[in-house]
């Protein structure tokens, strides 16, 4: 027990990591235990990350758990771990999504080990960025998760479709997508590992909690510049690279194109994790790091996020293909966690800034759930039906009740029905960044109002209309959710329910962390 | 049990009821409409023991029931939410209790239950009936039930639960909360039968109109969350508080900016401005003009059950949060956020009236109607009546109600006649496939009557003669001329159409074979009627002013009293005035009167000369609303925003790198790589290499001594120049 | 006892010149040998006398002086094995005639 | 001039003639045993220098084995240039050259070893120089590990000589 509560850390991130390994060692052609395997093993980091839920303490100030390995010792790097509110809530989230998205990939035969290994991959690679207190392991987990993710949707992406880039040069669109997903990212973080080193050689550190300090009460000049420019060019490197990540508009366009291709579960992660690794990076080394900066830039930010929320929303209304239009949701949804972040920057401190982000955080996390349910629900109409377009469904209705029920609910949750989960913390958001951002939330509540227009569209398009006599009978028949889809879906349902009707279980451990952090 | 503890269980059953259907007993439909019953009358039970116990509280205004609770954690501090019963929430209570209650009763019979399954019915559409043969062995067309009965139930499960919280809160976050659930149930009860095309777009239409309300409501809350750092009501109706935002501009900065470019704008002081906000979410839920372009088409619902909810109870919500927040309303210095509430409301009742005035669907009348009604309380609030808007809100729910389960047990008896027949082309809405009715349907026709005349005013016995009667008296007192007259004209418009209504479909002849086979309907929709019926006609009797001729003081003006508690400041009752009460009078009287002259000899719509283009098309709202807003929208989310902005300019911008980068690395490769690296670098240094080992390779003669005596030359050069240069 | 170092050394580069001569201007692979002993034989004069001039007790030189032997002897039978067999195939002993490598 | 300088003088006169010879004869058997001549002024140059072990190894194994093996080589080789005019490669002058160079380089390398002309240094009188060097051979402290390379050398040439030398009776 005290190995284990010592190590709590450093199990939860390289248990996957173990798992994947494992998984990679079965035999080839025995599918169910491998699928199997995958799914048990990657509870266990859930069970763990519960666990860690149970012992953390929210009212003991900075970070617990810390773990401290060497690594890199020539360049004074440190495997550093450590948690506190803001990623002990991301570790829960990621650690939830996985088995979920394993388990939603059961109907995969097709090279299921690579499959399966790369999935767990990825979990220690998101798991790496929430939980690392080192800029370079930050760095180098940031990058880790790219990997396995790129092969995802490269390789088990959608195989119909094509896009054209320009006149004449047509590609596949899954290789277009995760190309796209990729290149941009990294293109993004180049920026972010410049800034780290320079930060990295200046201090000879990489260890954030000490660099924290040091950095934001450097003055004089540097490189020759004075450290102000320095470090508003630093600032915009490192948002940059998570305004891609987030995505923040107008850097958002490999976001429909890679959820639309990658598998349900790549599409389930990407949405429901990778997206918040930007949201992440903000809230842990924008804001610490760059305090002036952000209140000084909080403006700019606030209108990229509105206009990820409106345009978001808008783009999601002029979707004809469903998995697109729940991807532009996505922009539509994280607009609100930039929003949160900005107003929290403009007025760090202060009990509104508190409040937007609190709502920014839970946003991350209801968003994780709903969007990942969405994404699993359009897969499972996706599966049956080899269609995404919107056109091709309508009246669905009478022959998948139960899986119209479910869409509905989930669709409310995304649409921030109070009650559910996604009423909450927009309502935190657009309480906290009122009184700081008045007209960019006023305008950012036509984004709110077409969520609405979209969400509705996507129900109408799907469940609504006269029986689809085409889906209703012989070789296309519809086949009702099954019960292993019901049981994806159960755990994303009962939380959204549970954090809509009692969010103080969350938002408590959210709003202790941001008042120690900020 | 403290009824503080209470109260917090008196939305719980229905919710409860929801879940149990929609989990467990979806399939077995006595079960779930008796769940959905036994909720109901759980929280029926539990509404009326809180009622009474209201009654018996001394000073209730001031000792209201009220608890609370921590909910979210904002900071050092909590946002609490929490329950509250006082005089007008107690008020309201009442109403909503019993006619959610007759509601999920008249459902059973509305749905057919008992009835065997339809021939070729589908879940999405509504009932086509069934044949069956009897005894004789005659084959006979029935209603059938409803496919999806015990969805329904649980749909108005979660829509009672939804008015209950909004009731109970003490807060404006979790009236939100309920707010929103009855929006979630208005779309799912306007799209139950998503089969038709036109109920799924009305469906969507209801949500989105009333969510431009509830957006700006949302702002509002916001707003007065961040001002007063509370959303309860006792918070932020204190009068320190009140008096605090009543002075403060809200744009003031915007008015120093703009001097005089918006005087209008930049008086608003911050109560009015969060006023308003709020009021705008009542705009759309309580369809006031200009969102009001929804409820009609929410008649597509299932026929009178829905639409009841959508004229009597939900929409109702949007009144009575308006009610709610008058206190900030009235708080605003400049009177202008009242100004604004007094004009949307008069301009609405007369204009939803010239409306129905044209409209033959029975529905539709009764929708414009709701519409126009809803404006007379708005109105009401508008010129600071605020005992007149509450009392005009609880009479017009039952009468409302009454009228509602009224059109569609007509409706439904109707139907009947169309299985009879056969005739499916006979639209049993149509007032004029009517006529007639009140000897097939006498209980029907009576309960209807007394809804009628009470929607229209009916002098002294009816309910609404006395709400009516009151605003008109506090237009007229108050000196609002403008309100008063406009007023008075709907109301004339008011009694015209109501009795329009009645003469079309329940006097004269049967003009279709339809109406002529009508029936009367069972008695789980005839009940709920009767027992409407009774407080259409007895809950005026609680409100009647002391100073009325020979009535006045009878009865203690008690609905004033108590309700008027809930202000601080009590209002003050309206002076009586024989000119209001002769207005009323007189365009009650008048309107029926006309009303029956008119159409007593209608036969068809060809003959009805008030069909004028312009009212049958409601004003052309929804027309210009799609040509302004809708198919601009569209055009600005598929055209510009994805089509043009992401795809074309974004990814445009993203190709033209990947492009330039694609021309840099041809570029590369054709000038330099290829020339340079690999034919001058790469392969020159093969070729040299090779040519100089075919030169070289001559000098490997095979002979072990000649290399050895290479070797040793070299080596004993290199000693040499060793011992000469570095040596 | 007053033989200087300097004389074994002298004589021992003398030995190791001709007998380098001698390995290269031999046209017989056996005399060719020869030389290569003559070589080896003035190291191990090198070796024994820088044993016996600079210090006794360190038995270095001579330990190496030994393996020399050693090396010469293994030296010596390969080398004249490979002579001989390939003086069996190719019927010459002539080290430039045996140029099969060449080009 | 002392008499052991005039031996040790002689001695080189001889080794140094005898050398030249091997590399100069015509006949090759006579190379050998003018080569054979060398080795033994060496055997005695180790006598003089007191290494005696070492001169009998050199009585025993050069003389008695390498130079034998050298003459059966010759014999069963001597055919082949019995008919041929010189022995010498045509190039010998450059060799001679080369060799004298290396002479010189090797002269002015050595002879700038300090104190060149120094005298024998004492040998220890408590220790058998034999048996010093036996030890000395096979202690671990020692040169255990380049005696035992040069076992395994030897054994490696053993079998190879065998392996190329004899006849293959399959081809």
């Amino acid at each position: 027990m005290t190995f284990l509560n010592q190590h709590l850390l450093t199990l939860i991130l390289f248990f996957p990591l173990l798992a994947a390994v494992i998984v990679l060692l079965l035999p080839k052609g025995k599918l169910s235990l491998i699928r199997w395997t995958a799914f048990g093993l990657s509870l266990v980091p859930f069970a763990l990350s519960v666990y860690l839920w149970i012992l953390f303490d929210p009212a003991k100030s900075g970070f617990q758990f810390e773990v401290q390995y060497t690594w890199y010792a020539a360049l004074n790097s440190t495997l550093h771990l450590g948690v506190d509110g803001l990623s002990l809530t991301m570790v829960l989230l990621t650690t939830l999504l996985t088995p979920i998205a394993i388990l939603a990939s059961f109907n995969i035969s097709d090279r299921l080990r690579a499959y399966m290994f790369l999935f767990l991959a990825l979990e220690t690679g998101m798991l790496g960025v929430f939980l690392a207190l080192d800029l370079l392991i930050f760095f180098v987990f940031w990058e880790v998760g790219l990997v396995p993710m790129y092969f995802l949707i490269n390789q088990w992406g959608s195989e119909k479709g094509d896009r054209e880039m320009w006149k004449g040069a047509v590609v596949q669109a899954r290789n277009y997508a995760s190309l796209k997903f990729m290149i941009y990212t990294m293109a993004g973080s180049l920026g972010l590992l410049l800034a780290i080193q320079l930060l990295g050689v200046l201090f000879q550190t990489y260890d954030l909690p000490t660099l924290t300090g040091k950095w934001t009460a450097l003055e004089g000049t540097l490189l020759g510049l004075p450290v102000a420019t320095v470090k508003t060019v630093a600032f915009w490197a490192f948002v940059i690279a998570f305004a891609i990540k987030v995505p923040v508009w107008p850097f958002h366009t490999w976001l429909p194109d890679a959820h639309t291709e990658a598998p349900t579960a790549g599409s389930m992660i990407l949405a429901g994790v990778l997206l918040k690794l930007g949201a992440y990076g903000f809230l842990r080394l924008v804001l610490p790091l760059y305090p002036a900066e952000s209140a000084k830039y909080a403006g700019a930010l606030a209108f990229l996020a509105v206009m990820a929320i409106v345009f978001g929303a808008f783009a999601s209304y002029g979707q004809k293909d469903f998995k697109r239009l729940v991807a532009y949701s996505s922009v539509n949804h994280m607009g609100f966690v930039v929003l949160g972040i900005a107003a929290a920057a403009k007025a760090a401190g202060t009990l509104d800034a508190n409040i937007a982000l609190n709502g920014a955080v839970l946003q991350m996390f209801n968003h994780g759930l709903s969007a990942a349910g969405m994404f699993f629900l359009v897969g499972v109409l996706y599966e049956r039906t080899h269609t995404r377009n919107l056109d091709d469904f309508g009246g669905l209705f009478p022959l998948v009740p139960v899986y119209g029920g479910i869409l509905i609910f989930t669709s409310m949750a995304s649409l921030g029905l109070p009650g559910l989960n996604g009423f909450v913390s927009e309502f935190l958001v657009v309480r906290g960044s009122w009184p700081i951002l008045t007209v960019y939330t006023a305008i950012a509540m036509i984004g709110l109002l077409f969520t609405g227009a979209y969400i509705l569209k996507g129900i109408k398009q799907v469940l609504h209309g006269p029986l689809n006599e085409h889906w209703a009978h012989g070789e296309h028949k519809l086949t009702e959710i099954s019960p292993r889809e019901i049981v994806v879906m159960a755990p994303l349902m009962v939380l959204i329910l549970v954090i809509g009707v009692y969010p103080a279980w969350i938002l408590e451990i959210i709003n202790k962390a941001v008042m120690m952090l900020f | 049990m403290a009824t503080e503890t209470f109260i917090w269980l008196l939305p719980l059953p229905p919710l409860l009821a929801f879940f149990l259907i929609v989990l467990f007993t979806n399939k077995n439909k006595a079960l779930s409409h008796g769940v959905a019953v036994g909720a109901a009358a759980l929280s029926w039970l539990g509404s009326m023991i809180v009622f009474i116990q209201a009654l018996g509280v001394e000073e209730f205004g001031k000792h209201v029931f009220e608890s609370t609770i921590n909910w979210l954690p904002t900071g050092e501090t909590w946002l609490q939410i929490g329950v509250r019963i006082d005089p007008l929430g107690a008020a309201v209570l009442f109403f909503v209790a019993w006619t959610v209650l007759m509601i999920f009763i008249y459902s059973i019979g509305y749905h057919n239950f008992g009835q065997p399954a339809g021939d070729h019915d589908h879940p999405g559409l509504p009932p086509h009936g069934a044949t069956i043969t009897d005894a004789h062995g005659h084959k006979h067309t029935v209603p059938s039930v409803e496919p999806m009965y015990s969805r329904f139930f649980a749909f108005i499960g979660l829509f009672a639960f939804g008015m209950y919280t909004l009731v109970v809160s003490n807060n404006l976050l979790t009236l939100f909360v309920g707010w929103e659930i009855m929006g979630l149930c208005s779309y799912l009860l306007i799209g139950f039968w998503y089969g038709k095309p036109s109920a799924r777009n009305a469906a969507i239409k209801a949500f989105m109109t009333t969510r431009i309300g509830d957006v700006f409501m949302l702002l509002g809350i916001a707003w007065l969350y961040s001002y007063t750092g509370s959303l309860s009501f006792s918070e932020i109706f204190r009068p320190e508080v009140l008096e605090n935002m009543g002075n403060t501009m809200a744009f003031a900065r915007l008015a120093h900016s703009l001097p005089g470019v918006w005087p209008f704008l930049s008086g608003f002081s911050v109560a009015g401005a969060i006023g308003i906000l709020l009021f705008i979410g009542t705009i759309g839920k309580s369809a006031q003009w200009p969102l009001h372009v929804w409820l009609p088409d929410a008649m597509e619902g299932p026929t009178p059950v829905s639409a009841m909810i959508h004229a009597a109870t939900m929409v109702s919500a949007g009144v009575y949060a308006a009610i709610r927040m008058f206190p900030l309303l009235h708080a605003d210095q400049s009177g202008y956020a009242l100004t604004v509430v007094a004009f949307i409301g008069a301009f609405t009742a007369l204009f939803a009236a010239t409306i129905a005035v044209a409209q033959n669907d029975i529905k539709r009348v009764l929708a414009y109607s709701t519409i126009s009604q809803l404006g007379f309380m708005i109105a009401a609030l508008g010129i600071g009546a605020y005992v007149a808007a509450a009392f005009h809100l609880v009479t017009h729910a039952f009468f409302k109600a009454l009228l509602f389960l009224g059109s569609g047990s007509v409706i439904h008896g109707m139907e009947h006649g169309v299985l009879h027949t056969g005739n499916h082309h006979v639209d049993p809405q149509d007032m004029f496939n009517m006529g007639g009715l009140r000897k097939k349907m006498p209980i029907t026709f009576w309960t209807f009557l007394i809804g009628g005349f009470a929607l229209s005013g009916f002098p002294v016995i009816t309910a609404g003669f006395w709400s009516k009667d009151e605003i008109l008296a506090d237009a007229f007192a108050h000196g609002h001329w403008a309100v008063f007259i406009t007023l008075a004209v709907a109301a004339f418009l008011t009694a015209f159409y109501t009795m329009r209504q009645i003469t079309l479909t329940f006097l004269g002849e049967p003009r279709t074979e339809e109406a002529r086979h009508a029936q009367e309907t069972p008695w789980t929709m005839t009940a709920p009627l009767v027992v409407l019926a009774f407080f259409a006609v007895t809950y005026g009797w609680v409100g009647i002013p002391e100073h009325f001729p020979l009535l006045g003081g009878l009865v203690p003006n008690w609905f004033h009293e108590f309700v008027g508690s809930t202000l601080a400041e009590h209002p003050e009752a309206a002076p009586f005035s024989p000119i209001p009460l002769l207005t009323s009078l007189g365009v009650a009287l008048g309107g029926l009167f006309f009303g029956w002259l008119v159409y007593r000899n209608v036969k068809s719509p060809a003959e009805d000369k008030l069909q004028i283009p312009v009212l049958k098309n409601k004003w052309y709202f929804d027309e210009a609303y799609d040509f302004l807003f809708v198919k601009p929208s569209y055009w600005l989310a598929e055209k510009f925003t994805y089509l043009f902005l992401d795809r074309g300019v974004i990814d445009g911008i993203l190709h033209s790198v990947a492009r330039f980068s694609l021309f840099l690395g041809h570029a590369f490769r054709n000038y330099f790589d290829k020339p340079v690296v690999n034919e001058l670098i790469g392969d020159g240094t093969a070729n040299l290499v090779k040519t100089s080992g075919q030169k070289l390779r001559y000098i490997q003669v095979g002979r072990v001594q000649s290399y050895m005596l290479v070797s040793t030359f070299v080596l004993v050069l290199f000693a040499v120049l060793y011992y000469f240069l570095l040596a | 006892m007053s033989i200087p170092l300097s004389w074994y050394l002298v004589l021992a580069a003398a030995l190791f010149c001709i007998g380098l001569y001698g390995v290269l201007v031999r046209k017989n692979a056996i005399a060719i040998l020869l030389g290569v002993e003559l070589m080896l034989n003035a190291v191990n004069i090198n070796l024994v006398a820088f044993w016996r001039y600079l210090d006794p007790a360190q038995m270095a030189g001579q330990a190496f002086a030994v393996i020399v032997f050693a090396v010469a002897a293994a030296e010596v039978a390969v080398g004249l094995a490979l002579i001989i067999s390939v003086y069996r195939r190719r019927k010459t002993v002539v080290a430039d005639e045996i140029d099969l490598m060449k080009w | 001039m002392t008499a052991e300088q005039i031996f040790f003088l002689l001695t080189a006169a001889v080794i140094l003639i005898a050398a030249l010879m091997v590399v100069t004869v015509r006949k090759l058997l006579h190379a050998a045993l003018w080569l054979v001549l060398v080795l033994f002024g060496v055997a005695v140059l180790y006598a003089i220098l007191q290494a005696n072990f070492l001169a009998v190894v050199q009585l025993v194994v050069y003389i008695g084995a390498i130079a034998i093996l050298f003459i059966f080589a010759d014999m069963l080789t001597r055919r082949d240039l019995r008919d041929r005019p010189g022995q010498t490669r045509f190039n010998w002058w450059v060799a001679a050259l080369l060799g004298l160079a290396i002479f010189v380089g090797l002269l002015s390398a050595l002879l700038s070893v300090p104190n060149v002309n120094r005298t024998p240094a004492a040998l220890p009188t408590d220790t058998d120089l034999v048996a010093a060097l036996g030890t000395a051979l096979v202690s671990p402290q020692g040169y255990v590990l380049p005696f035992e390379v040069a076992s395994v050398l030897l054994l490696a040439a053993l079998i190879g000589a065998v392996y190329l030398a004899g006849v293959n009776k399959k081809s």
